[in-house]
């Protein structure tokens, strides 16, 4: 491979990782509040479908951005009013969220199939970046939104690491009781982080019908929703190993057809098998060599918080 | 300034289900005295305390703080009226570090500064004559730091109404001297403070005034002086008479259990206990007297098989385990009681025939087939509901709704009736009442008398003295000295657990 | 608001009020999904009608559910043995995929075989293929402590494309045009239906395991040792029990029987392997052992509901209803039936203290 | 439109009932949205015609019991619409002897069951003319879905059309393994693209590869439907399904009593298929080289794989002036030399 396609390909993985990092992030976000919310599948359909059409009524891909953010993050406030509130299991919500998040979108976008983005996000180099060997074409010579989610890998680290709130957070995610017991109020956080969580996931699926392929199908997230809950554990809840791992997966997910058109043949099938294959192997790589604190799952993930009970 | 009251609860009720574990409360706690709640378990203490700190709400009655009526909704408000509680169970972040723990929730600035931080929390704390050390992780700390940074938690966030639920239960006796001396100058400065224990000698040490609850009712409210240890337990309980069987005993010269240079190392993988050997005869107490985290969890567990021996090795009945599993080593006659009930002995969730049969419930008088004999079981249950005088409303409930005192009947129930070779017993009366203590220790005789090897440990000097044939205090997981109890005096093994020094 | 309010815990120990607020759960359920119809321009009785008619309406339309609830209550049963022992089984779809390979490869292979062989042995094959897609998660979790959770729906994948690669290669029918599909199955494949309907034995299979699990669960060794190592493994632990063998075992079992799922499924309707075969039962069947609370015999009726569901949600659609708005449908039930669980273990009621007389209040 | 369900039994035999099943949801804007065009088109040719329509009905389980339960509302015809279909549409069948059954791109047939399809390849030839043409580089790129006949048919006939009008032209092959994922197909062309390709062409429903080749300047030939809007700039033209005629044709005939089961494989001649209307970016010569091409394979006996045709390896595969028949055109399992990639197991 010389270096233009070396540069072509991983540019492509930026790309490809872009959509999954937005939900991977939120979903990060989300399960530090102990909550487990697995429609990121549904949530990233919801922020595809009304981002585009905002972006439709609107003629400003902006606007489409926003409210693919807001629509994710009040379509996960379902979720958050069954598992916080009603404390309902948060594995079956968060699977009945897609199967509700998959019918709502195709319902809302009956009138816009077939129609293109009028408007989109396209590349834009940054100035003197994109002028860095290598490493210039493949980072900064992309879409706006890219560049918001390497502001948002920042973000959210000084939100997680460097904020009163990123310690709260933390709290309520490792001992909710604890928490409660300071005068935290739990489930007020947790609210917030899961809606924080359908933000995210909303900004990843807008990302998809504004950016990457912009026009609105229905099922056009095509599992990315799970491939980014199953990222949250690749990157042990670290937003910069998520941003390591969603480029991987991208990169993973492109790298067969790069194959193909050098005549390598590897079957298509074994190709789509190997981001999976490769997720389950480095788990089980990290968990056989475990043992800091630091990087285990929060401590109540999964469990609803009830200050009455033991 | 003395008489200035802090907190009057008035006529408090709370109901669990349909249940009222509080009835027509009264209490009332005045800045700078310090206040003993007393109770058997299950008595509705920690209930009440809890509904003063807004974590429970009352169905009834009303509640006064600083002389105004208050109707807290959550530990915040209770907060911001100035209650801080300890709970027994602490209520600390493991993987955060002592000062973020501390200002958790309570600082209002958007980013946080941990050096400037931890430099606040370190004056704060060296104000209170309180040692803590800031930037470490909660899980790396024993009982007693992590006591003293829920103190600072409390404090930081301006209580001057403290309540610790059972603080002593966990401490060593220093630590305890040092906590009473903490409280009583907090109670100098004018904070009035609650504390809940089921240990007479400290109330009688401690308190100012005592107020007891009996069955969810007020019993009266005394000062100290005007009372003493029978007086009191005689409004917890009713009569009570304690006669201790020490008769019977019959010694023999057989070991049952002989720990032979062990080494054993802790989860993190550092050596915990280091080339320890004793034994315990047949029909002999042996007591280990160690402050917690000296390597008795360890031991313990080595013995139970559920930790691997590194050096050396463990004879039950002059077998080695070194080789066996944990079946194996159950089978060959060993009796665990863990320090940890329902982390480990007991299933909470599971009603108390299956906890019973938890050891053998692969042995023939459980099982037919491949099919659990839960009729027959629950039979044996009834017996033993009986036999232990277990309260228990609904036999097949989940035991989790059980007290205390009644889930460590079980516990010691079911490893008791295997006639066990060997019994461990870690901590066995830990948060228990009075009554209930005794009735543990007796049960504790009776296997000696019947001629088990038993392996008590615990941190109260006083039960160890009275109850051990032969005494080993450690420290650092090494013996620091074996002595009986009659040549000794509880001071002399304070020093051996303390320093290592023999003699 | 939620301060004013009162949440506490009971034991509802009344059956009948526990099946009230469930049913209350789905009554929500249907006037929120009324209003959205109404919104959407359909007639929400019409609607509900056909739905309910076409799953439980005619005798058709209850064999059809109860060819639904085969896989689905099978896929239930083996998620439930795994969720028993707090291992978030969610490859159950993994494993039907599995479970349908080795059964297929098996028909495929000895076509000519009687009936009375034939079928045992795929059923067998698709107990071990399953168990072996469970299997990898498990050594996995067991000696390393992976989670689960991940590795099992990574496994689902897996499969899928393991089928794709199956019927799109080595396995395609050399008669069917190259179309990625294998070659129809020998009649002794067959499992036997009911007279004319496509009912096939594997209800039978399928209750016939329900009753079985109960049992295996409740009433065994092995079924008591999954619950205590499930409700904490160091009480197994401490209990002399191998959880480490257990958590192997417990979700070869899980997997396995999934993997009948899949076998019943290519058998008894499909009759040959193709691409997607299961429409992702193995995930209804997360949420059907849920709501059954992982009792078996609870799962029966569960995923008897459950198919009624989906085939009414395909028959709402010759009501002109689109696709989309079935499975909204579905959501919105799903989401109600789980709220209504709370308040089997919850009771609410309104803080009285706000509202008692008294002198001036302070708080917060 | 709803009416009551007494109502309903009553004008039951006022108009005709016909029905469609759709493996995925009529919003896919491709496959299913193309015979729900003709769905539509067959509504407004027959205005006493009520057709019904069930979407995203998977090919396992669900499609036979959907069957049964629109023959059952009183359908007189259904047309099911994918080729995983083809066993329930059989056992289906047997049991509604009255009902007719047509059934897209299968090889089973009865009394009441027919099946039908179109000869795609023509318009593709056509269109691999039209890229032939147009590329600079002589690369040209075809994202694949999967290596079935129906794809494999295609790529061939477009090689060949490109062939016949530029020797030098080669067709890359890149699989997906995907009917319907946008990202990746836009994926999988701009990987034929960074290989050098210039003109890209699909074989999926969705817009990915058009905006892939918008993207880098370069040219795109879409499918299934008109796919100019997605990339304007780009977009050539695409061969497209035409269903309605043949639907129109089919009730026509059927309610008159004159239908026949038969194999159905309609071509450019019978508007089944098409070349979608080419853009300003075709030149007129290829425009007019396109026309001849089309009125070659409409009137004449010539069709798009009439030898001498050989395949990757170099092998004849057909003989000068011989044809493939419609059974080796429905199992083809080769590529035709010019095209590069393999048939991926
Ligand atoms: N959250 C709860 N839900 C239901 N019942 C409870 C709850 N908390 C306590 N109880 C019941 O209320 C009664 C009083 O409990 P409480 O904790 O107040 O006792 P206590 O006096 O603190 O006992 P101990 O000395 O054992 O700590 C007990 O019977 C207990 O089972
Ligand atoms: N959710 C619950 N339901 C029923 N009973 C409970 C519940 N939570 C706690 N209890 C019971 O209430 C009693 C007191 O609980 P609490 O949380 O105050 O712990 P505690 O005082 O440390 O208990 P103990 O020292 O008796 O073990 C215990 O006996 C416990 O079994
Ligand atoms: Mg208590
Ligand atoms: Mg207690």
């Amino acid at each position: 491979m010389d270096n233009a396609i070396i540069i072509s390909t991983l540019s492509a993985a930026v790309i490809a990782g872009t959509p999954i990092l937005y939900a991977a992030l939120g979903e990060i976000i989300c399960e530090k509040s102990g909550n487990l919310n697995l429609g990121v599948e549904g949530m990233m359909l919801i922020g595809a479908v009304c981002g585009f059409k905002a972006a439709v009524l609107s003629n400003n891909p902006w606007v489409g951005f926003l409210v693919a953010m807001l629509a994710g993050g009040l379509f996960s406030l379902i979720h958050a009013f069954l598992t916080i509130t009603l404390k309902s299991s948060q594995v079956v919500s968060g699977l009945a969220l897609t199967i509700f998040g998959t019918g709502l979108s195709s319902f809302i976008g009956k009138s816009m199939i077939g129609i293109p983005a009028p408007v989109k996000f396209s590349k834009v180099a940054i100035p003197i970046l994109s002028k860095i060997p290598f490493i210039g074409t493949i980072l900064f010579h992309q879409d706006v939104l890219v560049y918001i989610s390497y502001m948002m890998i920042v973000a959210v680290w000084i939100y997680l690491y460097k904020t009163n709130m990123g310690l709260k957070l933390k709290a309520v995610g490792e001992n909710p009781a604890a928490a409660d017991a300071v005068g935290i109020y739990v489930s007020k956080i947790q609210y917030i982080h899961v809606f924080i969580g359908g933000v995210f996931a909303g900004a990843g699926g807008a990302y998809l019908s504004l950016a990457y392929s912009p026009a609105w199908l229905e099922n056009m997230t095509a599992g990315r929703g799970w491939i980014a809950v199953s990222l949250v554990i690749f990157a042990l809840w670290n937003p910069v190993r998520a941003l390591v791992g969603s480029y991987i997966f991208g990169g993973l997910d492109i790298l067969g057809y790069r194959a193909q058109t050098l005549g390598i043949t590897v079957s298509p099938i074994f190709m789509k098998m190997i981001p999976y294959l490769f997720t389950m192997g480095v788990l089980i790589f990290i968990s056989a060599k475990k043992g800091n604190r630091n990087i285990a799952a929060p401590g109540a993930l999964g469990v609803s918080y009830s200050r009455e009970e033991r | 300034m003395k008489e200035k009251r802090l907190v009057s609860m008035k006529g408090i009720g709370k109901k669990f289900g349909d249940k009222w574990v509080n009835e027509q409360v009264e209490f009332e706690l005045r800045a700078g005295e310090i206040h003993a709640l007393l109770g058997e378990n299950g008595a509705g203490k920690s209930t009440l305390m809890n509904i003063l700190a807004g974590v429970y709400k009352q169905d009834a009655g009303q509640l006064l703080l600083h002389g105004k009526e208050a109707i807290l909704t959550s530990p915040k408000d209770a907060i911001q009226n100035g209650v801080g509680m300890i709970h027994q169970h602490f209520k600390l972040v493991e993987n955060l570090t002592a000062s973020e723990n501390i200002i958790l929730g309570y600082k209002k600035t958007f980013f946080l500064n941990r050096k400037n931080i931890s430099e606040e929390i370190l004056k704060f704390s060296q104000k209170y004559g309180l040692s803590i050390n800031p930037n470490d992780y909660v899980y790396h700390m024993s009982v007693g730091e992590k006591q003293r940074i829920e103190i600072l938690k409390a404090l930081y966030r301006g209580a001057d109404i403290l309540i610790l639920d059972e603080p002593t239960a966990v401490l060593t006796p220093q630590e305890t001297k040092e906590l009473f001396d903490i409280l009583r100058k907090m109670a100098d400065r004018g904070c009035g403070i609650v504390i809940i224990t089921h240990k007479m000698k400290e109330v009688m040490e401690i308190a100012d005034r005592i107020t007891v609850l009996r069955k969810g009712r007020k019993e009266g409210t005394v000062l100290k002086r005007e009372v003493d240890e029978q007086r009191l337990t005689e409004m917890m309980i009713g009569k009570y008479a304690s006669e201790r069987k020490m008769k019977d005993r019959q010694v023999t010269n057989e070991v049952g259990l002989e720990i032979e240079n062990v080494t054993i190392k802790n989860d993190k993988g550092f050596v915990a206990v280091e080339n320890m050997s004793f034994d315990v005869k047949k029909g002999e107490i042996v007591g280990i007297a160690g402050i917690s985290g000296n390597g008795q969890k360890e031991l313990a567990e080595a013995i139970a098989g559920l930790r691997e021996i590194e050096k050396g090795n463990i004879k039950i009945d002059h077998e080695g385990i070194k080789e066996k599993n944990p079946r194996q080593i159950i089978d060959m006659g060993l009796s665990y009681v863990p320090e940890d009930r329902m982390g480990m002995g007991l299933v909470g969730n599971m009603d108390i025939t299956d906890n019973l049969i938890l050891k053998d419930y692969r042995k023939k008088k459980a099982r037919k087939g491949i099919f659990i004999q839960k009729k027959k079981v629950r039979e044996n249950a009834k017996d033993v509901i009986d036999q232990f005088e277990i309260k228990i409303e609904n036999i097949d409930a989940p035991i989790r709704t059980l007290s205390g005192g009644n889930l460590q009947k079980i516990l010691l129930g079911r490893e008791i009736l295997e006639d066990p070779k060997v019994l461990i017993a870690a901590y066995p009366v830990r948060g228990l009442d009075i009554a209930t203590t005794e009735a543990v220790y007796d049960l504790l005789l009776e296997q000696r008398n019947r001629g088990c090897a038993v392996l008590f440990i615990s941190e109260d000097l006083d039960y160890i003295m009275q109850l051990s044939d032969r005494i080993v205090a450690i420290e650092g997981g090494k013996v620091a000295g074996i002595v009986k109890p009659d040549e000794t005096t509880v001071e002399e093994i304070g020093m051996m657990m303390l320093d290592g020094q023999v003699g | 608001m939620q301060k004013y309010l009162k949440v506490e815990k009971r034991n509802m120990n009344n059956q009948y009020g526990m099946f009230a607020i469930r049913i209350g759960g789905i009554f929500v359920a249907l006037v929120l999904g009324a209003i959205f119809l109404i919104f959407s321009g359909h007639a929400p009785i019409d609607v509900y009608v056909t739905m309910i008619d076409g799953a439980f309406g005619s005798a058709y339309g209850v064999n059809e559910t109860i060819v639904k609830t085969i896989p689905l209550l099978i896929a239930a049963l083996g998620v439930s043995i795994a969720f028993r022992m707090k291992l978030w089984n969610i490859g159950a779809e993994g494993q039907i995929y599995a479970g349908g390979i080795m059964a297929s490869g098996v028909a495929l292979s000895f076509g000519d075989l009687p009936s009375l062989l034939l079928i045992p042995m795929m059923m067998i094959a698709a107990f071990l293929g399953g168990a072996l897609w469970a299997c990898v998660p498990g050594i996995a979790r067991s000696f390393w402590g992976t989670n689960e959770t991940i590795t099992t729906l990574m496994m689902n994948y897996v499969g899928i494309l393991w089928v794709d690669y199956l019927v799109f290669g080595p396995w395609k029918d050399p008669k069917g045009y190259n179309f990625p599909i294998t070659a129809e199955f020998s009649p002794s494949a067959f499992l036997p239906t009911f007279g004319g309907t496509r009912v096939h034995i594997g209800i039978v299979i399928a209750i016939l395991c329900s009753f079985v699990i109960y049992i295996l669960l409740n009433k065994t060794v092995w079924g008591y040792e999954i619950r205590v190592a499930g409700e904490n493994s160091d009480v197994a632990k401490y209990a002399g029990m191998n959880v480490t063998k257990n958590i192997i075992l417990t979700l070869m079992v899980s997997g396995g029987i999934a993997g009948i799922a899949g076998m019943t499924e290519v058998s008894g309707v499909i009759h040959r392997l193709q691409s997607n075969f299961s429409p992702g039962y193995g995930y209804s069947a997360i949420i059907i052992a849920w709501l059954a609370r992982l009792n078996p015999i609870a799962a029966i009726f569960v995923s008897f509901l459950f198919g009624g569901l989906i085939v009414g949600g395909y028959a709402v659609q010759t009501s002109g209803l689109p696709a989309s708005v079935a499975l909204m449908l579905q959501g919105l039930i799903l989401f109600c039936v789980l709220g209504a669980e709370f308040f089997t273990g919850y009771r609410v009621s309104i803080d009285k203290r706000f509202f008692s007389k008294g002198e001036a209040k302070i708080n917060g | 439109s709803q009416k009551s369900t007494a109502d309903e039994s009553k004008t039951e035999d006022e108009k005709y009932k016909v029905a469609f099943i759709y493996v995925g949801p009529v919003g896919d804007a491709g496959w299913s949205y193309s015979h729900d065009a003709g769905k539509e088109y067959l509504l407004k040719e027959m205005p006493d015609v009520e057709a019904t329509y069930i979407e995203s009905v998977p090919e396992g389980s669900d499609s036979e019991r959907v069957l049964t339960e629109l023959a059952e509302k009183g359908n007189q015809i259904i047309f099911a619409t994918s080729f995983g279909y083809m066993d329930s549409v059989m056992n289906v069948a047997k049991k509604y002897p009255d009902v007719t059954f047509i059934h897209c791109s299968g090889y089973k047939t009865d009394k009441n069951v027919a099946t039908y399809f179109g000869r795609m390849y023509q318009p593709r030839y056509l269109s691999g003319v039209v890229a032939a043409k147009k590329t600079a580089s002589n690369v040209i790129g075809y994202v694949a879905a999967y290596p079935i006949p129906e794809v494999i048919r295609g790529i061939n006939a477009f090689t060949l059309g490109a062939k016949s009008v530029n020797p030098d032209a080669v067709v890359k092959v890149v699989w997906t393994n995907t009917w319907y994922d946008p990202a990746k197909e836009k994926e999988a062309a701009k990987s034929l693209l960074d290989a050098g390709a210039d003109v890209i062409t699909q074989h999926q429903d969705t817009p990915g590869p058009q905006q892939a080749a918008q993207e880098q300047n370069a040219f795109s030939i879409g499918y299934n439907t008109d796919m100019s809007q997605f990339a304007p700039e780009a977009y050539l033209t695409a061969p497209v399904w035409n269903w309605g005629p043949y639907y129109v044709d089919t009730v026509k005939a059927v309610r008159a009593g004159t239908w026949k089961s038969a194999q159905y494989w309609g071509g450019l001649k019978d508007g089944v298929v098409a070349l979608a209307p080419m853009t300003d970016l075709v030149d007129e010569e290829t425009k007019a080289l396109v026309a001849k091409e089309e009125k070659k394979i409409i009137d004449t006996d010539w069709d798009v794989f009439t030898g001498i045709i050989k395949d990757q390896e170099g092998n004849v595969k057909v003989q000068e002036g011989q044809q493939l028949t419609d059974e080796e055109l429905l199992s083809m399992d080769w590529f035709v030399e010019g095209v590069e990639g393999k048939i991926a197991e």
